[in-house]
């Protein structure tokens, strides 16, 4: 029997597994990007699943407009690093160092 | 237990068979037949050596290219050169798993078959990009660049075309579409009246979308050789071909069934057993459209790229977004009879 | 007699475990094309445990965004970007060991503090979407196009301003392109293009000589 | 269904959309050289927006959509300032980006759209809107961040805007769907009932924790606040001036909705939380900004200590906290703006006047602006009897009534840290002498200066009559 | 509703084996004789180039994005088709400005010259 609880670990585990991402790749804008798009998967699981449990459609429809949303925010991020690499030539953050604080 | 196992996977896995095996011997008649219906538009003989009327032809082709070598050029990334062709058939055969061919002849019925059509169709571009990318070879890449491109480009039309055709039918499912179009008039009752400009729209799209003449600009032999699989050979080349076809035929049994009414016999009801469905009657649909492909070949010749751009950008998706309001007016106000004959 | 409970838990366990190591490699594998891969078959399974909650259209729907549109960019983008893989990678190995600690703590504490024991009484009643006897795309569809009627136009408003944003940020017209323009081609006025001109009969010399030899 | 009257109560958004896609139709349709008419246009676009909500405004505050979107005091006063500060952004903006051919119609566009998203994150009524609010106006703040498309530094500053951006959406998001587990709903309204009496108390404080995380970064608060300084040195100062004033109304806003509408119940949660920010923010932002030596990287550190006072507004969690945080909100964007609005005053083509040291003996060059400088550091800063100072002072005492007393002393240890960088500044433009070579004349345009002035001097009115503006705030928030 | 996808995912499994069988007959079956003027890549004429990965062409990418906000619309257009004549001329009026938003942007696109190729 699957149960609430089953959804919930998958969604934390790879809600962790995005926020390891974000961390251990801080130099690769690309795999940053698609440690986002990981995010909002878990995101999207949990909402499924409580909707599901609930028997409660707005969580569905809340998926359905992150999942739309998100896409075109990351058509935009990609062509702002299609832009970055205009410009630059890498998308290694670590050579983004133009700016000092 | 054991009658489980019999209901939930034996069986099933023998429609599945009884559905890939027909089409993949489909596809080798489709590659004969093409090549004599080319050859005749030409004045020509066509295959006529191998096995009576050249019939065996195709089978003999078969043979030869899974004994070939698979070349693996330098540098590619082997993975992904052997995964491109897979990822190219799968979502060509997976298709065909909702397609209705008869009025309980289905094999998934599922509720958002349209959706998962549209789905599958657009996994074919990984296919093209990844086969480009892998062989490390310039032809090859900017082939599928060229590919891809055109066929996300029509992917938007088709789809458009497929939501006009689900707000006439009000339902995914695409038994529930068929259906739909049935009605007294027979032929008269089908969405190809209502939807005539989407219904033209959708198969040039699927033209378009299968990479095919006069459409072929990727792989154009006069420009860039061969477009993304030049540097296949043997079997992997096999497998495009093959997804290719497959892809040929679906786009033919689908615009049976979303526009022409499905198994419907075009004649009404009444007419006896002339009137009845069945699985014939979208078999000889199909087999209309699938001519029409090869006769698209023979007769024009090819489009300039930029020609194709314009015409899926300009022409089609314009035309579709206004038939999506007038088809949704279309219903509302009752203008078109939608049958409910379940 | 095999449950039927007992045999969708054995399929989450199945597309669980290959989301999460899909997403695994997605973080860890250095070649940018297989992370890509990797991503998709995140979101392939994925979609398949959402069909297992009965979220069928927002299953395929992820199918047809994500894996149809959004992750062909990425391809695109990753395959002619053309990154030095080492280049990119370098540090990777030192954040490595911190970043898996980190979420590993993260993650165990999370489940500590939700409680998720407490979830596990909750089970999956009936399907709300069937309960209501309608599809599940329906069902959503009816939600989406009374109650948050908003929001879906604001989401037209977020689209457009993508298209724009996109535009903006990538356009670049060439210089001494050529451009065909069928409005012109089908547009033109004849006459200014073919002039016909009425000329008057006129005799040519040389048949004149033919004609007369002819008749010699 | 919609009826008639929920279309009127969202006319002002409605009105902006359609005055956003023709100015944008123009825009594709006219020829480069009438880009002018665009700009006037534009303008005269936000006040039109702003006479509509204010004449519109109902006595009480009202739903539309089905409780999608609340029109109430709140959301009349952010808007006002929203459309307002966007409006003086517009008008400071034009030499700046006609000197760096960057006066395209796509910045009048996406701004006026991003206020657009500013107006329905603060009447958000569901966590739907809020979200699609936020994402309207975050997507095209990147997309203006990244405008100057040759520039290497803007397209840096727009990237990673963008990563930690969606990065603090997914936090914000993970929030929610845990607040939607616990509650199952998504109204703030319903959500205020549900959240005292939920089965999973613990999943609705993880969420609420997450949700603390987004809002954390979208505010700019410590520590949170690593895109602040990159993206404000980073991106075209003409965007920079826009992105430090309407967003952070929307800010404040969305904090309001989340944590007051929606999650009130759960303030003894939240407000030690939001203390902790808030110091951490107050000393970041002061601390760091005193070596700065780039005045747009000042600025933004001096943003994070602004930010960390609004918050101790909202520490306070009653009526009277967030009054002193809008009118704080609001005091902020005025000066903000101004700020940014002496550079760009300042600025020419092939030369940002970022540095500190370019304002050396603005004086000697030019009184005036350097007097109008003059009275924005010091309201930045909180000397009295400025605009500023009254603002600080509210938050402030708003955190001691709070019963938060060391909060307040700590602001207040803040302020004066603060007041050495804001001082250093004032120094260099009237007792350094002008470098060889820096040139005297300042930017001509006539508008320009003349709002500018009245900007500044905006700011000292307010300083000496702040009470109307005050009563305004007090009298939205209920008690 | 699960059941009926069952189906699909051994139809899926067919389809990857048969693909995995062909694939491997070609391997076996096929002769391997490598020779560095065969595994190069195809050109006219001269060497090949070590890495024929390039950088490409801007519009590429703009077609990409344009694809992905066009197919957001149409995958809000599946969910309208179904329901909309249950809900009534409301919904009629609201994919109408849905639509006619996004034809503002496409446009927008078309005056821009985002869609012209040479």
């Amino acid at each position: 029997m699957i149960t609430l609880s089953h959804y919930i670990v998958l969604g934390a585990v790879l809600f962790c597994i995005a926020v390891a991402g974000l961390f251990i790749n801080r130099k690769n804008v690309i795999v940053l990007l698609m440690a986002i798009e990981l995010m909002l998967l878990a995101v999207n699981t949990n909402f499924v699943a409580f909707s599901r449990f609930l028997g409660d459609v707005s969580g569905q429809v809340f998926v359905f407009f992150i999942l739309t949303v998100a896409a075109a925010e990351s058509a935009i991020g990609l062509a702002i690093l299609v832009l970055l690499f205009r410009n630059r030539s890498t998308i290694n953050i670590a050579e983004i160092d133009s700016m000092k604080g | 237990m054991g009658e489980q196992i019999l209901n939930q996977v034996v069986w099933p896995l023998l429609h599945i068979v009884a559905i890939v095996l027909p089409l993949v011997l489909a596809v080798a008649m489709f590659v004969y037949w093409e090549r004599k219906v080319i050859g005749w538009m030409h004045v020509r003989m066509g295959p006529n050596k191998v096995g009576p009327l050249g019939l065996l032809q195709a089978f003999a082709d078969v043979v030869k290219l899974l004994l070939k070598e698979v070349i693996l050029p330098t540098n590619a990334n082997r993975f992904l050169y052997y995964l491109a062709p897979l990822l190219a058939l799968v979502p060509a055969l997976a298709a065909w798993s909702v397609i209705p061919f008869g009025d309980r002849l289905v094999l998934a019925n599922v509720n958002a078959g349209l959706l998962y059509l549209l789905a599958m169709t657009s996994l074919g571009v990984y296919g093209i990009i990844l086969a480009g990318w892998a062989s490390n070879s310039r032809y090859a890449l900017l082939g599928a660049m060229r590919s891809a491109a055109q066929v996300i480009s029509y992917e938007l039309a088709m789809g458009l075309c497929l939501v006009c055709v689900l707000v006439l039918a009000g339902s995914l499912n695409l038994t529930d579409i068929v259906h739909a179009q049935a009605g007294g008039k027979g032929l008269f009752d089908w969405f190809w009246l209502p939807l005539l400009p989407v219904f033209v729209v959708y198969f040039i799209s699927g033209v378009a979308e299968t990479n095919r003449a006069p459409f072929d600009v990727a792989e154009g032999e006069s420009e860039i050789v061969a477009g993304f699989h030049v540097e296949y050979s043997g079997s992997a080349f096999a497998l495009f071909f093959l997804a290719e076809y497959a892809n040929m035929i679906l786009v033919s049994f689908l615009a049976s069934v979303l526009f022409l009414g499905g198994w419907l016999s075009p004649f009404p009801a009444s007419w006896g057993w002339l009137g009845q469905g069945s699985f014939l009657w979208l078999l000889a649909k199909a087999f209309a459209f699938a001519f029409l492909f090869l006769w698209f070949r023979a007769s024009f010749p090819r489009y300039r790229y930029d020609q194709i751009m314009r015409l899926g950008w300009k022409v089609f998706i314009p035309i579709t977004i206004v038939w999506v309001l007038v088809a949704g007016c279309m219903k509302y106000f009752g203008w078109v009879s939608v049958g409910t004959g379940v | 007699m095999i449950d039927p409970n007992l045999f969708q838990l054995v399929c989450f366990y199945a597309f669980s475990a290959v989301t999460v190591l899909a997403a695994l490699s997605v973080i860890l594998l250095r070649n940018s094309v297989h992370a890509v891969l990797a991503l998709v078959l995140t979101f392939f399974s994925t979609a398949c445990v959402w069909l297992l909650a009965e979220a069928e259209f927002l299953a395929i729907a992820l199918i047809v965004v994500y894996v149809g549109a959004v992750m062909v960019l990425f391809l695109f983008v990753v395959m002619m970007l053309d990154i030095k893989q080492e280049q990119v990678r370098e540090g990777f190995i030192r954040y490595l060991p911190v970043g898996l600690v980190v979420a590993l703590v993260m993650l165990v504490e999370m489940l500590a503090l939700i409680g998720v024991r407490a979830m596990h009484a909750v089970s999956m009643g009936a399907d709300p979407a069937a309960a209501a006897g309608v599809s599940n795309t329906a069902w959503l569809g009816t939600a989406l196009y009374t109650q948050y009627l908003l929001p879906f136009e604001v989401a037209a408003l977020i689209l457009t301003v993508g298209v724009i944003a996109a535009v903006a940020l990538t356009l670049r017209h060439r210089t001494g392109s050529r451009h065909q323009s069928a409005g012109q081609q089908v547009g033109i006025d004849p006459s200014r293009r073919v002039r016909v001109v009425k000329m008057a009969a006129v005799r040519a010399e040389e048949p004149e000589a033919v004609q007369e030899e002819t008749r010699t | 269904m919609p009826t008639l009257n929920d279309i009127l109560i969202l006319l002002p958004e409605f009105y902006l959309v359609a005055a956003a896609c023709v100015l944008l139709l123009l825009d594709a349709f006219m020829k480069p050289a009438q880009r002018g008419v665009l700009h006037w246009l534009s303008i005269a676009v936000l006040l039109v927006g702003i006479y509509l909500v204010v004449s519109g405004q109902p006595d009480v505050p009202v739903t539309a959509f089905g409780g999608m979107f609340v029109r109430d005091g709140v959301a009349e006063i952010l808007k006002v300032f929203a459309l307002l500060t966007t409006a003086l952004v517009f008008v400071y903006a034009r030499p700046y980006l006609v000197d760096r051919k960057l006066f395209v119609g796509e910045f009048y566009t996406l701004a006026i759209f991003a206020v657009i998203g500013v107006m329905l994150l603060v009447s958000a009524g569901n966590l739907v809107m809020v979200y699609l609010g936020l994402e309207l106006l975050t997507l095209s703040s990147y997309a203006l961040v990244a405008l100057n498309r040759d520039s290497r530094l803007s397209s840096e500053a727009a990237i990673k805007y963008f990563v930690l951006g969606a990065m603090a959406s997914g936090m914000l998001l993970y929030g929610m769907s845990m607040v939607y587990g616990a509650t199952g709903t998504l109204a703030l309204a319903q959500l205020h009932g549900a959240a005292a009496h939920t089965a999973m108390p613990n999943l609705l404080v993880f969420g609420l924790i997450f949700m603390i995380v987004g809002i954390g970064f979208k505010l700019g608060a410590a520590p949170f606040h690593m895109w602040i300084p990159d993206v404000y040195e980073g991106s075209p100062t003409a965007v920079t001036i826009f992105i430090g004033s309407a967003p952070k109304l929307a800010a404040f806003g969305m904090a309001y909705r989340l944590l007051d509408t929606g999650l009130g119940d759960l303030s003894h949660y939240w407000q030690p939380v939001l203390a902790v920010l808030a110091v951490l923010s107050l000393a970041i932002g002061n601390l760091v900004a005193i070596v700065q030596s780039n005045l747009k990287r000042l600025l933004a550190y001096s943003t994070i200590s602004h930010m960390g006072y609004l918050l101790l507004g909202l520490v306070n969690a009653g009526p009277e906290g967030y009054a002193s945080a809008m009118f704080y909100a609001i005091s902020y964007a005025l000066m903000g703006t101004a700020a940014f609005g002496v550079i760009l005053a300042l600025a020419r083509a092939g030369f940002e006047c970022d540095r500190i040291d370019d304002l050396k003996g603005l004086n000697h060059r030019s009184p005036w602006l350097a007097f109008l400088m003059l009275l924005v550091m010091f309201s930045l800063a909180g000397v009295p009897p400025l605009f500023g100072f009254f603002a600080k002072l509210m938050v402030l005492e708003a955190a001691i009534h709070a019963g938060m007393v060391w909060l307040a002393v700590v602001g207040a240890i803040a302020a004066i840290v603060g007041l050495y960088y804001y001082l250093r500044v004032v120094k260099v433009m009237y007792f350094d002498r002008p470098d060889e070579g820096m040139e005297t004349r300042v930017q001509p345009d006539f508008a320009l200066r003349a709002v500018l002035s009245v900007n500044a001097l905006v700011l000292l009115a307010l300083g000496l009559g702040w009470g109307p503006l005050l009563n305004w705030c007090r009298a939205v928030f209920p008690g | 509703m699960l059941a009926e996808y069952w189906p699909i995912l051994l139809f899926i499994g067919v389809a990857t084996g048969l693909g995995l069988v062909l694939l491997a007959i070609g391997l076996l079956a096929g002769p391997r004789r490598p020779e560095s003027e065969k595994l190069s890549p195809y050109e006219c004429g001269f060497e090949a180039f070590e890495d024929a990965r390039m950088r490409f062409d801007v519009r590429y990418y703009l077609l990409a994005i344009l694809f992905i906000i066009f197919d957001l619309e149409i995958a809000f257009l599946f969910p309208w088709a179904v329901v909309f004549q249950h809900i009534g001329i409301v919904a009629l009026i609201e994919m109408a400005l849905f639509l006619l938003l996004l034809v503002i942007g496409f446009a927008y696109v078309w005056k821009k010259g985002a869609l012209e190729w040479e």
